[in-house]
């Protein structure tokens, strides 16, 4: 191992950090060699993000201490970090919608005239120089970031750090929003940091992306370290163990159930400009995966299913019965339930406790001509809490301080007390961790199994390949393929989501 | 384990803002009480309670508005117009008075339904939609006005804004009304929920299916309803119309309800905080005047209150959050 | 912009016209009463007695007495002057304490507020400049049941809400004097102005009421071409009062100033554009602020009366009232350095015509 | 995908040059309909008049801009013009050196916003909420001081806003019309829009646009209303970007203060009623966006000059008084709408 030989370029001892009624970290020891790509694992709650923000100087350490280049620093801020060369990629990504590219990047660091002035011409050119390194060709320096993709704007962030030569990149869920052919594009900017020599802090739920990319993995679980070892020295079930602290028997508890009468039937559904003529069929009990790359229409076809965007024509029916759906409203009395992408924006209203969360969809159940029973609504959330296993204080905590999982399952709790006959999932399990993942979709397969027609969109093959009776791929606003169970592979999947186009030259 | 059913502490009665607020109004009652002894009567709180009765049932329907992260600045001028088609239709139209009162309300509802128009299918954002129509609005009485004030109502008419019922005047019956109704509503009903939940979040609550734009456009239309229903207080109360009638009183508005601790933001702020603020203005303005402090001095006092009892607010909760 | 375009000229084709009509803008619709062009006393029926009356007082006859006067606003020169008129009276008197307050912005219900809150506070008397004659009426009238004396100056509520009002001149008295100057520097057949301060001001918009009607009946080739608004802002009045200046050019020969505020920035806007000589400028004011154009030649004359004696005859009248010297059906009283101050329309009292100001004798005044 | 990035290029450009222009086109429409109409309106010296009573409403909507484009707002700022004259105006009065009876009411400006601006970013109250308590205090507080005496009696040299661009380099007496020589009468017209005031306005509009664009500063303005916390990442800190927001707001709130008090010979020492709303108006109409992070000030010095300028038009045009408001109403009501159907043809719409 390369990694091992050399003295590592950042080095973390016995880090301990407490918050007010928590400890966060206990003792944990991190490094980093140059060059290497140095994976995080955990839990949520085990840790992480403290340590990274210790690392990225947004949090101090209460004890131990943090070397560079063998030198003992004192990282007081976030400035000190961006000195030591040391930068980060949060998972939301922190980018000024209004302004361009360019200036996106060289935001806070621009290249001056000798006036003192910013140089315009000097910083597009200089954006223009970071983008030709890492052979990204498909991003003008001087498009408004909030007219970009995740991807794209996933890439102005990595150019933001490299602006600043950055000599460590810590990555917090970089694939987490993406689509797999952008993840494919990410690794290879991966790789390409790494011959650079610029050392990576990877952290990822997606347990293959480790073995892909990863020189080393460190595991931390409750506030302590576990075990870091090379990534050739281990494997999937093992990592997983290390992480939960017991075996899981599988990532996707499919349970085969009897498939029943058509329950969604959409055809030749037309909202411009992504959703142009798309029919699908759903059946109780089955799980259909719908594939597809980010602005590829599937998000945007079941906000149409969901009344957000109601269709300006084709035909929804539901049960056999044609239905009109021209609000969320109508969608839920229909029985359509859609557990969105944006889980902070349109899942949740965060500021608001578990309780009121839980009843928000479901407000005229809880009421009585119009006036809310606050027993009745307590019923339901406490109801909400037992049945999907929440970890919350009480039902009167504020949702904003859950964590992802917990967040992911007070949404699904709150759609299926609308007791609906269709249940759309954007995105499901993203940005969950491994034990949570796990748990949903041991509820998805129980709640099929209860005739449940189920519409799952993501962008992790896996999941789908996992998870799917059958699975549709969605391109430019059209179904462009349908597969079985048996017939879906991630090559073929991944072929029809990508069009066959010269795409995937360019992630190799 | 898990799922807990263990319940989170009962909450307090009133919020943290709304016990500073209590407090602060409890020692400029004590002190103005003890600087003159006409202050704390009766007589002159009624009496207090009949002034404010505008402003207050104005700032119902705003708390509901702002709850929402909106605002409405053009309840004063939306006052001014029906104030002027009130009497001007009564006089020039011919209409019995009743209906005149009945088309003035209409005309505020109209007014206020327009603003939600806008805002909710043109998506104009509320600052800027209420600002055109704070000129709009004001223009139209003085041009249908034509700077002309109709008096001479039948008496009658007055009971509303000088008469008494039980002793309590009139209009202060409807704010004490209108104010159980508002706080029922934004505590209680599915409709205030919704309130919080678009003001905290409006893409959340619109993925939960509430009608969000119906929502808005209906409190966009009782602040108009209100100003009109204002409108026809203050002309009983003064006896005359006049185009330039609620000049001004959306800052006023605007101030108890900021003071009342409802966040410009939205998703914070209750009926409760908003009565406090409303009464706190009053009775400082009254008490200061009745300890002989002038008029000018008193806005200077109610500026720093305002901004005081923000600040002792946020000082009190990060010290909460810090002790956690 | 294609949209203001339409909204132009549809609201040019809807709303133009008005320079035609037969009346005045700004002028109100009360009946009006013009005095004889000659200069002959007009006109004026004797009247009974038709003030109020105040219930439940506590006889202070000789004794001191606390007073609040409430004018429009507070902050504008010519309240200013009329407070200390009001102090002066009280110096001399020895026995009356006055205090002014009032809102900061001419509102009738902020008015209506202050005025209140010193009923409450309790004082024996209540001195007013109205902003609404009726909307002022109900709080007098509870001052008066309260037992709290009621008196008017500059501006007056309906009769029936306060005992007496001090008028610092007939309304057509004003009228006639605007009107002839305006016509003696200007010339029977040249074209005017006006600037006012709003529409709804009571005493403005009867003035310029008044004048139309004198207008009509004595100088009927006067051609008025337009009343602007410019609320009591001097910025304001002077930016309106160039617009007409710039809008009419040649055609303008005389701009009328309705308040105090609006006379000096019409002069200045006069001043600043080289026309002194070609436009005159008449109008209401106080000679502080006339001093630097009636000393320039810019401006020739200037209509007042004197707000430091309209206060001054206000507290006089009320320590009358008080002392049960002026009585339903008194024909004068007693105003100190005043004299005797007669009184007219039943319940007013007249502080006498009004004055007419020009370089000769502008220098004696200082208010 | 591809479509986006075909588009791209020159696409900011375009947007921020069609916001202005949508002003600009209003103005020169404006001028020619009503110039048709009654062609005294467009006469240099209406122009001048409508540029010079506005000018001071201009240089504070630049201030006003670059506060709302942090994400703040400001209701002061017009009772703060009215203290600050009277200020002004009692300086010179007093006999304070004229340069001086300018310079104070400024440094005084900068001092009391700096104020508001530690209380928004410090203390974390929001600006409406300390602005209006800042409304309340300082129009109650002028009154109380002044008592509402006027000012007058300032010295000729007080009033820079009669200065003359031609007085600076002809004539040794400010306030008088300088003498042009033959050579240069041909352009007297021009030299005479360019008073002083209008001349601010022009420097500081376009000195202000090129600091919001070309320096480090003025970006981290936009930064800050973006996206607080991406910016807090750059190492633009939230709270010094607001402090320096506020001063820079109230270095043109004292500037815009300063060209009312010298304009009129008597400063009222009362608050210009609505000021406020007229300033922040124009910033609005600008193109500034209350949601903070985008706009530009020349939008809102355009935008000044055009309600300016609907203003006059109307009483050119023989609208009735009465219905002035209304009519001004419409055409505030008609630009937005205007602004907002054009973001949407283009997709901008939020």
């Amino acid at each position: 191992m390369q990694s091992n030989s050399k003295p590592p370029v950042l080095a973390l001892d016995g880090i301990t950090k407490s918050f007010p009624g928590v400890r966060a970290l206990k003792g944990v020891s991190f490094d980093v060699a140059p060059g290497e790509v140095h994976a995080l694992l955990g839990e949520n709650g085990a840790g992480k993000s403290t340590l990274i923000k210790i690392m990225s100087g947004v949090h101090t350490a209460d004890t131990g201490t943090i070397k560079l280049d063998g030198r003992e620093i004192a990282m007081t801020g976030p400035h000190e970090a961006r000195r030591a060369g040391i930068a980060t990629i949060y998972q939301e990504l922190l980018l000024f919608p209004e302004l361009t590219v360019a200036e996106n990047v060289f935001m806070g660091h621009a290249p001056r005239t000798k006036w003192g002035a910013l140089d315009w011409p000097a910083m597009r050119a200089k954006a223009q120089v970071l983008l030709d390194s890492l052979d990204i060709h498909d991003l003008d320096v001087a498009q408004v970031v909030g007219t970009l993709s995740v991807g794209n704007r996933q890439r102005v962030e990595i150019l933001r750090a490299l602006s600043q030569d950055a000599r460590i990149l810590i990555m917090d869920e970089p694939t987490a929003a993406l689509t797999e052919h952008d993840v494919q594009r990410l690794f290879a900017i991966v790789r390409r940091l790494r011959e650079r020599g610029v050392s990576i802090v990877y952290i990822s739920h997606r347990l293959e992306e480790i073995f892909i990319l990863a020189d080393r993995v460190t595991v931390l679980r409750d506030g302590e370290h576990v075990a870091t070892k090379a990534v050739k020295d281990t494997d999937n079930a093992d990592l997983v163990q290390m992480m939960v602290g017991r075996r899981i028997e599988s990532l996707f508890p499919k349970i085969d159930v009897p498939i029943g009468a058509p329950v969604l039937e959409v055809r030749d559904l037309v909202r411009m400009p992504q959703t142009r003529g798309m029919s699908l069929t759903v059946r109780a009990g089955e799980i259909v995966g719908l594939a597809g790359l980010v602005g590829s229409g599937r998000s945007e076809l079941a906000q149409t299913i969901f009344g957000v965007t109601p269709a300006q024509s084709g035909e929804i029916l539901i049960g056999g019965q044609k239905v009109s759906v021209r609000s969320v409203a109508d969608a839920r009395r229909l029985g359509i339930a859609y557990v969105p992408e944006d889980r902070g924006i349109q899942g949740l209203v965060r500021p608001m406790t578990v309780r009121e969360n839980a009843s928000l969809a479901v407000l005229s159940d809880v009421s009585r001509h119009g006036f809310i029973q606050r027993e009745t609504e307590e019923k339901l959330a406490n109801a909400a809490v037992r049945q999907f296993g929440i970890r919350t204080a009480g039902i009167e905590q504020i949702v904003n301080k859950l964590s992802g999982g917990n967040q992911q399952k007070i949404v699904l709790g709150k759609w299926l007390a609308t007791k609906p006959k269709v249940l759309i999932l954007d995105e499901p399990t993203r940005g969950i961790d491994v034990g949570a993942k796990a748990e949903i979709h041991r509820m998805m397969g129980e709640l099929a199994g209860q005739g449940l027609a189920i519409l799952m969109i993501s962008s992790e093959l896996p999941e789908v390949l996992g998870m799917s009776d059958r699975v549709l791929t969605v391109r430019e606003g059209r179904i462009v393929a349908e597969f079985s169970r048996a017939e879906a592979t991630q090559e073929r999947v991944a072929e029809a989501m990508m069009g066959g186009t010269s795409h995937e030259s360019s992630a190799a | 384990m898990s799922a807990t059913e263990a319940r989170a502490p009962k909450r307090l009665p009133l919020a943290p803002h709304e016990i500073v607020l209590v407090v602060i109004l409890a020692i400029a009652l004590a002190v103005l009480a003890t600087l003159s002894d006409r202050f704390f009567t009766l007589d002159n709180l009624l009496n207090q309670g009949r002034l404010m009765t505008e402003v207050g049932l104005i700032a119902m329907p705003m708390t509901f508005v702002i709850v929402t992260g909106g605002i409405d600045l053009s309840v004063g001028s939306t006052m001014g117009l029906c104030a002027i088609l009130l009497g001007y239709s009564w006089k020039n139209f011919g209409f019995p008075l009743e209906l005149a009162i009945v088309f003035a309300l209409l005309v505020g509802t109209v007014a206020g339904f327009i603003n939600g128009w806008f805002i909710t299918r043109l998506k104009v954002p509320p600052l800027i939609m209420t600002i055109s129509t704070l000129a709009l609005y004001r223009g139209l009485a003085e041009g249908i006005s034509q700077a002309h004030s109709v008096r001479g109502y039948p008496e009658g008419f007055y009971l509303l804004g000088q008469g008494e019922v039980w002793g309590v005047p009139t209009q202060l019956w409807l704010l004490v009304v209108a104010i159980v109704i508002f706080a029922v509503i934004l505590a209680r009903t599915t409709f205030g929920r919704s309130l919080y939940a678009i003001g905290y979040n409006e893409t959340g609550a619109r993925f939960s299916g509430l009608p969000v734009d119906r929502i808005k456009l209906a409190i966009y239309t009782a602040s108009g309803l209100m100003a009109g229903l204002a409108a026809w207080i203050f002309v009983s109360r003064v006896s005359t119309t006049r185009s330039d009638m609620g000049t001004g009183i959306e800052l006023d508005v605007i101030a108890a309800v900021v003071l009342g601790g409802t966040s410009i933001f939205g998703g914070v702020g209750t009926i409760a905080g908003t009565v406090l603020g409303l009464l706190l203005i009053q009775l400082l303005k009254d008490g200061l005047a009745l300890t002989g402090v002038k008029g000018d001095a008193t806005i200077v006092v109610i500026g720093a209150v305002l901004i005081l009892s923000i600040l002792i607010t946020n000082f009190a909760q990060r010290r909460r959050e810090q002790g956690r | 912009m294609k949209y203001s375009l339409m909204a132009l000229a549809l609201g040019a084709t809807l709303l133009s016209g008005n320079a035609f009509a037969a009346k005045w803008d700004g002028g109100d619709d009360l009946p009006t009463n013009p005095l004889p062009c000659d200069g002959g006393a007009g006109t004026m029926a004797a009247k009974a007695y038709d003030g109020a009356a105040v219930t439940g007082s506590v006889d202070k006859s000789g004794k001191p007495i606390t007073l609040v006067d409430v004018p429009k606003l507070i902050g504008i020169g010519y309240f200013n002057a009329t407070t200390k008129g009001m102090q002066d009276a009280a110096k001399e008197l020895g026995n009356v304490k006055v205090t002014t307050d009032g809102p900061t912005e001419a509102k009738i219900d902020e008015q209506v507020k202050f005025i209140d809150n010193y009923i409450t506070r309790g004082v024996d008397g209540v001195l007013f400049a109205a902003n609404d004659p009726v909307a002022i009426a109900p709080v007098l009238k509870k001052a008066l049941s309260k037992g709290v004396h009621v008196i008017g100056y500059d501006a007056n509520s309906t009769p029936d809400a306060r005992e007496w009002f001090v008028n610092q001149a007939q309304f057509n008295g004003i009228a006639k004097a605007m009107v002839d100057n305006l016509a003696k520097e200007i010339g029977e057949d040249k074209s005017f102005g006006i600037v006012t301060s709003t529409f709804t001001t009571p005493n403005q918009a009867r003035w310029i009421a008044e004048m139309s009607a004198y207008a009509a009946k004595c100088h009927p080739k006067l051609k008025w071409l337009e009343t602007v608004e410019a609320q009591e802002d001097n910025i304001l009045s002077f930016n309106q009062a160039s617009t007409l200046l710039n809008k009419y050019g040649d055609q303008l020969s005389g701009l009328m100033g309705m308040t105090s505020v609006a006379t000096p920035a019409s002069a200045e806007a006069v001043t600043r554009s080289n026309l002194c000589g070609k436009v005159a400028v008449v109008g209401l004011a106080t000679p502080n602020a006339m001093k630097p154009y009636v000393a320039s030649g810019c401006v020739k004359s200037v209509v007042l009366w004197n707000p430091v004696d309209l206060g001054y005859a206000a507290v006089y009248v009320t320590r009358a009232v008080v002392d049960g010297k002026l009585k339903a059906g008194a024909t004068s009283v007693e105003a100190g350095k005043l004299g005797k101050l007669s009184v007219v329309n039943g319940s007013e009292i007249l502080l006498g015509s009004p004055f007419v100001y020009d370089k000769s004798n502008i220098n004696n005044f200082d208010f | 995908m591809s479509a986006t990035i075909a588009q791209a290029p020159a696409r900011k450009w375009r947007f921020s040059l069609s916001q202005e222009w949508l002003l600009l086109i209003g103005i020169a429409t404006l001028f020619i309909v009503v110039g048709l109409i009654n062609p005294r309106f467009v006469a240099s010296r209406n122009l001048q008049s409508i540029l010079l009573a506005n000018a001071y409403v201009a240089v504070a909507a630049i201030g006003m801009s670059v506060v709302i484009v942090s994400g703040n707002i400001d209701i002061s700022v017009g009772s703060l013009i009215g203290v600050l004259a009277s200020i002004s105006g009692a300086l010179a009065v007093a006999g304070v050196p004229v340069f001086f009876a300018w310079a104070i009411p400024v440094v005084i400006s900068i001092l009391v916003m700096m104020l508001q601006g530690a209380l928004v970013a410090y203390l974390r109250i929001p600006s409406i909420v300390v602005t209006l308590g800042m409304l309340s205090i300082l129009k109650g507080g002028l009154i109380s001081v002044t008592n509402g005496v006027w000012i007058s009696g300032m010295p000729d040299s007080f009033h820079l806003a009669q200065w003359h661009l031609l007085d600076l380099f002809i004539a040794a007496e400010p306030g008088k019309q300088a003498a042009v020589p033959e050579s240069l009468s041909a352009l007297k017209p021009m030299f005479d829009l360019l008073t002083m005031p209008v001349l601010f306005m022009l420097f500081l509009t376009l000195g202000a646009a090129w600091w919001m664009r070309n320096t480090a500063k003025g970006r981290s303005v936009y930064a800050v209303g973006g996206n607080a916390e991406a910016a807090r990442l750059c190492g633009i800190p939230r709270e010094r970007t607001l402090m320096m927001v506020f001063a820079v707001h109230g270095l043109f709130t004292g500037l815009a203060a300063v060209l009312f008090a010298t304009q009129p010979s008597v400063i009222q020492s009362t608050v210009p009623p609505n000021l406020e709303l007229t300033i922040i108006t124009a910033s609005v109409v600008g193109g500034v966006s209350i949601l903070g992070g985008t706009g530009t000030v020349i939008g809102s010095t355009l935008a000044a000059i055009l309600i300016a300028a609907i203003g006059s038009a109307l009483i050119f045009v023989n609208i009735s008084p009465y219905w002035l408001r209304a009519a001004q109403g419409i055409l505030i009501l008609v630009t937005v709408l205007a602004d907002i159907y054009r973001r949407r043809q283009r997709g901008l719409a939020r």
